[in-house]
């Protein structure tokens, strides 16, 4: 389980997470949620999370399950790429790809990342089968076989995100944090996207947190939703809670819709 | 160390102008680098470009002055009484404006012929380019003025610096300093100021600074970035020059390849102030120009490495300068 | 250099494990060695090949193909490289006036630690640092080894060291293998040990860029915060990548302390040799593996040798540089293909040669009505 | 150079390894081996052609110098000299009939390899450089690569003194530094008495040679006088300002300066003084290089009691009357390239002229054309003659003439500075005889 415990981040005079204490993957392949109004402190919190942004205060939290029961492995100050090695990936909501390379290689470059690679110094890259295995299976999984040789800047917006979040479950990831998968993808290709995102996440028994504005998306997969405005938790548990609560309505849907 | 540093002090206790002319030596370096390194930084942070043929300007505009102090100053006789060295002062004067201003033409041609076809490429590319034009200009200078060094022609047997020099600066400070140096320092002055005026007070600075932080949005609100490239350009070409041709009517002969230095050491100045900032050019040139001196007077064997040591530590604690903006003319 | 991409067809000849090359790849590779073996006995042909020339260019070509590992792969711009280069001369001319020892292969291996050391400590410093902030500080970095080497009576200021016995000036060179050699067989041993080190060394870089390590290396310089979300640690990478070169500087640099038997501040250590050093890659093609070298060779000769031939050699230099820019920006090698390609329609179409005089005459035209434009604008303003 | 084989040489040995591989057919192997052959058999001898006849071709000879830059102040005057004494020697008929083909380059940073591609375009004598660095470096390949290099310049003294004893090919004809820094002490106590120094002061430019003359004149004005060094700067070379160094000699008030500042340098030092009033804080300046910037000084710039050395050649002494080739050669540099001939004009004349006689006077001896063993062993304690006098090239290949020094004064007739009142020291004087060292020499005054 992945714990946020008391985070705080200012900058400046802003306070962009102001005490946010939350859990994530309480339960197994856990499809968690963050909503919120734009500035909540949704991003923020998931940088925090993932080592891009280190916090004023709080402490982030790893608990592992040994022999000896729940272990807390505090990894507050654990660089990204070694939170990347405890499972912990991410994507970004503006597409963060290897631009020049294609399709297949940036798939590649991400597995290969995942076996270790100063000891693969003398080794070379299209050497290894059992990765180019994971590569071709999520190639075909997330739709990307037919633009597998294309570079990634000649690719369609929607291929791009789609790209961006095959790369981190090359990863072999245990937690799958991912900032606005379907932000700018057309209507039609937005099921699709978290479809697979779904999908990937059960087969790879992946804890996931997605930060979402589409509230229709919410209710139709979310296991939890957790709520951030003004960089706090204001409501957290069932998404049915976007139906039912009032006050959650009015402050998301109210500034939702003007986007 | 420590005896050293009591030493000096006792020193500056004791005789005190040593302390200032040292000083003032290395204010004079410093407004010079100044001067060369103003244009370097506000091309970087309007173009982008580091310019490495900029200290080429330097160069040619120190030429150039030679050749036309050398005509000007001919054309008097060797100034005897207030009157004639007025005159012979304005000469002077005209000779380092003229030379500055031919700078205009030669690098806003070359901006716009060379330099603005490659905005868009690798910035290797805008190193390879700016150094191709570094060879050819100082071969162009080789060509023109011979491969030798070259000073001002005499003036009834002086030097340019010591006819100027006669201004007695012993009667007014208490000290015997160039005067010549004084008007540097004093030009150095007026040029930094004139340079803050006209990014804050004018229109055409304004857009100027607009264009630094957002080509596209100048252009939208309809300012040419092309123009204003141009004019930038050839600001840092005028103000190079004119450190050119002040710091070659002092006792320096100019050559045609007196431009690398300049050019290295307005690097470790622009970095020291921050990179685009016209504030941090003033206080990067005076430190290592007051530095230097100060150096070269009580530990000669630090000369050459101060002021690459002290752009190393500058960058490692503040990468982006004292007063860096990153790409902003402040 | 092509990956294994096997699909097009073509037959392949396995070199080793990972590396095939197509028979004319093959020809040509084994053709180019046997070329760089003959070159002590071609260079009679002209005063102006001269295995001086060419000995010198292949070895600061080697420093190049170092740089270009992060030039091409991290897309980092390093303004200071002869500081390796440099540390590798002067280390090799440390071993033998301090240490006494003359044994050529203890001596490159005084130089190359020497860069190591250097490379350590500097790319530390540096790893983090990106863009022009990078060139800069390597920049100064090179500056600061320069001015210790220029002022720091012991490594002989502006004379150096020399890398003779004793570090005399007219002692013997160093031995090689244990000879004890004449100059001209020195050199000519020494020549070939370079060989079979820039073929090994280019081949280990081949190998390196074809790793994950090399693949780690593209994604860093593409896009670092994304590189460092899949896992990459960017600091330890980029400062390996910097090591690496370093060291290929050094290997350089030492051979090259050995070749001219003196290591000047000015003749290893200058900002200037830092800037022909980045040039010379880009100059032969920064996106090959081998430009680099022809980019020394071709650098150094112009520097070198175009002084006898005419006495404006930085003006047939800067031309040169200039030209690459606007007309053959992959460098010499990069831009065969498309040479090759466009003489091949020529042949067949002479008429095309006439299209592109006019393309040639309508860009000088362009540049002069530019010109003219800016200067018309500057004398009577904006209209 | 021994990298190629004659024929005459094929010929000479007959069916050797490499004629028997190309016979084998494999050409391409056989040339690649042909480095190899070079390696394994050793130096090709192609010195033993002495006493060939006379060829009709003109001699090669190469001059590196430096031809741009700042120091083109000293090296345009020693190609100025070489050129002349060329054209003198070729009008003369040439040596032993064959004239002088001199190509020049700059000599930039990379003497080695100017002087290896002079030996590979086959040049006969190659002369220069300027740089004593330069000059060091070059000094193993010379040796090794057996054509005759004359040193116009490169004056570091311990050259032939200490560190290279035994050379065959490689000659300097410039005097060496300490002739001129002991000069410069002798000249400073003649003017005031050495009761009257006190103190002095040193501002040498920030390389070998500076340290090397700084050295020099301190042991020698110490073992003159009781004077003490109150300050010594080392402004770099070709600087672009010395007012700190100015400044501080200002202050001090030393007895004498000495400087061995030349080129711009000198010009920068003399003029940046006056404006600080140098001159004023001084009794005496003197400067053993100071004369080299002859062409660049204004009158206002050498005010005061400067003193400098003309090293081997002052165009002017002895008088015209009792002597007129240095009133001619200073017409001939006049005409020729408007410029006041200096020291290193002459650096340029006698090393062109030293090798020539020699030549001239092997080739006498051995009836033919001499190889260069035949023309160096000529050179070593040759005698002969130019405007300045009498040479001696000593057995230790350093030449040694008169040295001079006088006292700058302005001359409007030539539109640049003379010496005037100038002493001429002769080379046992003011240098250790051969084979002591210079710092012994001196400290056993």
């Amino acid at each position: 389980m992945l714990e946020a415990r008391s985070l705080v981040k200012e900058f400046g005079q802003l306070r962009a997470t102001d005490d946010v204490s939350v859990r994530l993957g309480d339960t197994e392949n856990e499809m968690v949620f963050i909503v919120g109004p734009n500035g909540a402190g949704k991003s923020t919190l998931v940088n925090l999370l993932t080592g891009r942004l280190e916090p004023d205060e709080g402490a982030v939290i790893l608990h592992e399950e040994t022999a000896e029961g729940t272990v807390e492995r505090d990894i507050t100050d654990m660089r990204p790429d070694k939170r990347v090695k405890e499972g912990l990936v991410r994507s970004f909501q503006i597409v963060h790809v290897f631009e020049e390379m294609t399709v297949r290689e940036n798939i590649r470059t991400a597995a290969l990342s995942n076996h270790g690679l100063m000891r693969s110094v003398w080794s070379l890259r299209d050497e290894h089968e059992a990765v180019e295995a994971d590569v071709a299976a999520l190639l075909e999984q997330f739709r990307l076989k037919d633009v597998a040789d294309e570079k990634a800047e000649a690719l369609p917006h929607g291929d791009r995100k789609l790209l961006d979040v095959a790369m981190s479950f090359a990863l072999d990831p245990e937690y799958l944090l991912l900032d606005e998968p379907t932000s700018g993808v057309g209507a039609a290709e937005k099921e699709y996207v978290i479809e697979t995102i779904v999908e990937a996440s059960q087969e790879q028994n992946v804890t996931t947190v997605t930060i979402e504005h589409d509230m229709d998306i919410v209710k139709t997969y979310a296991d939890r939703m957790i709520a951030l405005v003004e960089g706090s938790v204001y409501r957290e548990g069932d998404p049915n809670l976007l139906e039912t609560d009032k006050d959650l309505r009015r402050v998301l849907l109210g500034v939702s819709d003007d986007e | 160390m420590a005896v050293a540093a009591a030493d000096l002090l006792l020193q500056s206790v004791t005789d005190p102008s040593g302390w200032v002319i040292h000083t003032l030596n290395g204010l004079f370096r410093g407004f010079i680098l100044f001067m060369i390194a103003s244009g370097l930084t506000i091309i970087f942070g309007v173009l982008g470009i580091l310019n490495l043929a900029h200290g080429e300007f330097y160069a040619l505009g120190a030429l150039l002055f030679v050749s036309l102090a050398s005509y000007l100053t001919g054309l008097v006789v060797a100034p005897t009484d207030p009157a004639s060295l007025l005159l012979f002062g304005v000469l002077v004067l005209v000779a380092i404006l003229v030379a500055a201003a031919v700078l205009i033409p030669v690098s806003a041609v070359i901006e716009t012929v060379l330099v603005r076809k490659i905005y868009d490429r690798d910035e290797v590319y805008q190193l390879l380019l700016t150094f191709g034009l570094l060879l050819v200009l100082i071969d162009l200078m080789k060509i023109s003025w011979g491969p030798g060094t070259h000073r001002p022609d005499a003036v009834g047997g002086e030097s340019l610096n010591q006819v100027v020099d006669v201004i007695p600066m012993e009667e007014w400070f208490g000290f015997s300093y160039s005067s010549y140096a004084i008007f540097s320092i004093f030009a150095g002055a007026v040029v930094f100021l004139a340079l803050l005026w006209f990014f804050d007070r004018t229109k055409t600075g304004r857009i100027v600074r607009a264009t630094a932080i957002n080509r596209e949005m100048a252009t939208a609100i309809g300012v040419s970035s092309d123009r204003v490239f141009t004019l930038v350009f050839a600001m840092g070409g005028f103000f190079a020059g004119l450190a050119g041709a002040i710091h070659s009517g002092s006792a320096i002969a100019a050559s045609a390849d007196m431009g690398g230095d300049a050019l290295v050491l307005s690097f470790v100045v622009i970095v020291v102030g921050g990179l685009g900032s016209i504030r941090g050019a003033f206080v990067g040139a005076i430190l290592v120009g007051v530095l230097s001196r100060w150096m070269t007077w009580q530990q000669p064997a630090l000369e050459l490495a101060a002021p690459f040591a002290l752009m190393v530590v500058v960058l490692l604690v503040r990468p982006e300068g004292l007063y860096g903006t990153w790409g902003e003319i402040e | 250099m092509s990956t294994s991409d096997q699909d097009d067809g073509k037959r392949r000849i396995r070199l080793f494990k990972g590396l095939y090359l197509t028979p004319l790849q093959l020809v040509l590779a084994v053709a180019g060695i046997l070329a760089l073996f003959l070159v002590p006995e071609i260079e009679g042909v002209s005063t102006r090949l001269s295995l001086t020339t060419i000995h010198q260019g292949i070895l600061w070509g080697m420093a190049a193909v170092g740089l270009n590992l992060l030039l091409r792969h991290t897309e980092l711009v390093s303004f200071g490289h002869a500081a390796f280069f440099g540390a590798g001369a002067y280390g090799g001319a440390i071993v033998v006036n301090f240490l006494g020892v003359d044994a050529g292969l203890v001596v490159l291996f005084g130089g190359v630690t020497l860069a190591l050391f250097f490379s350590l400590l500097i790319g530390w410093l540096v790893a983090e640092y990106r863009d022009i902030y990078f060139a800069l500080l390597t920049l100064a970095f090179g500056q600061v080894l320069f001015a210790i080497a220029l002022g720091w009576g012991t490594l002989g200021q502006d004379e150096g060291l020399f890398l003779r016995a004793g570090g005399s000036f007219t002692g013997d060179p160093p031995t090689l293998f244990a000879l004890e050699l004449g100059l001209r067989q020195y050199r000519i041993l020494l020549y070939y040990l370079t060989i079979v080190l820039l073929v090994a060394s280019l081949l280990v870089m081949w190998r390196l860029i074809n790793s994950p390590f090399g693949n780690a290396l593209d994604a860093i310089g593409q896009d670092r915060t994304r590189a460092r979300f899949i896992g990459i640690p960017v600091k330890r990478y980029v400062w390996a990548a910097f090591v690496v070169s370093g060291v290929y500087g050094g290997i350089a640099g030492a051979l090259y302390g050995m070749r001219r038997l003196q290591v000047t501040p000015e003749g290893t250590l200058e900002v200037f040799r830092s800037g022909e050093i980045l040039f010379m890659a880009i100059l032969g093609g920064f996106q090959t593996l081998l430009g680099p070298v022809i980019g020394g060779i071709v650098l150094r000769w112009l520097l070198e040798n175009a002084r006898f031939v005419t006495e404006h050699f930085e003006l047939l230099t800067g031309l040169v540089l200039i030209f690459v820019v606007f007309f053959m920006p992959q460098g010499i090698l990069g831009s065969l293909p498309k040479i090759a390609a466009g003489t091949r329609k020529r042949a067949r179409n002479p008429g095309m040669v006439g299209g592109d005089l006019s393309t040639l005459g309508t860009m000088f035209a362009d540049a002069a009505r530019d010109a003219a434009r800016t200067i018309k604008i500057l004398l009577f303003g904006v209209k | 150079m021994t990298g190629d084989i004659q024929p005459t040489d094929t010929a000479a040995k007959g069916f050797d390894r490499r004629t028997m591989l190309k016979a084998a057919g494999g050409s391409a192997l056989a040339v690649a081996l042909a480095g190899c052959s070079d390696l394994l058999s050793g130096s090709e001898d192609d010195g033993g052609n002495g006493g060939e006849e006379i060829p009709d071709e003109p001699i090669k000879a190469g001059l590196q110098t430096f031809t741009e830059g700042a120091a083109s102040v000293l090296g345009l005057q020693a190609q100025y000299g070489a050129e002349e004494a060329v054209s003198r020697i070729n009008d003369a008929d040439g040596v032993a009939g064959r004239e002088i083909q001199l190509d020049v380059v700059h000599e930039a940073d990379a003497h080695q390899e100017n002087y290896n591609t002079f030996v590979e375009e086959g040049k006969d004598v190659t002369f220069g450089p300027i740089s004593s660095g330069g000059h060091l470096s070059m000094l193993g390949e010379i040796e090794d690569s057996g054509v005759i290099n004359v040193s116009t310049d490169g004056t570091v003294t311990t050259l032939f003194e200490e560190e290279l004893t035994d050379p065959t090919y490689a000659f300097r004809f410039q005097n060496h530094d300490v002739m001129e820094a002991v000069s410069a002490a002798v000249t400073a106590v003649e003017q005031l008495g050495a009761d009257n120094i006190d103190t002095y002061a040193n501002i040498n430019p920030n390389y070998a040679f500076g340290e090397d003359e700084r050295r020099l004149f301190s042991a020698a004005i110490e073992a003159l006088t009781d004077a003490d060094e109150v300050y010594s700067g080392f402004p770099d070379l070709l600087a672009d300002d010395m007012s700190t160094h100015v400044t501080s000699v200002v202050q001090e008030e030393p007895d004498v300066l000495f400087t061995s500042c030349w080129g711009g340098d000198a010009t920068l030092l003399l003029d940046q003084g006056q404006g600080q009033g140098m001159p004023d804080a001084t009794d005496i300046i003197v400067g053993p290089v100071l004369y080299g910037s002859a062409n660049d000084y204004t009158e206002g710039d050498i005010q005061g009691n400067i003193w400098s050395g003309s090293r081997n050649f002052y165009w002017g002494f002895p008088d015209t009357d009792r002597w007129s080739p240095g009133q001619e050669l200073f017409e001939a540099a006049q005409e020729a390239e408007n410029t006041i001939p200096t020291a290193h004009y002459m650096s340029g004349y006698g090393a062109v002229t030293a090798w020539a006689t020699a030549a001239e006077k092997a080739s006498d001896i051995v009836g033919g054309w001499p190889s260069q063993e035949q023309i160096a062993a000529t050179l070593e304690n040759h005698g002969f003659f130019t405007p300045a006098g009498y040479h001696t090239m000593h057995e230790s290949h350093q030449c040694y003439s008169n040295s001079h020094f006088g006292r700058m004064v302005w001359s409007d007739d030539i539109g640049g500075p003379l010496l005037e009142d100038v002493s001429v020291a002769d080379p046992r004087e003011v240098s250790p005889p051969p084979g002591t060292s210079s710092f012994d020499w001196l400290e056993n005054w």
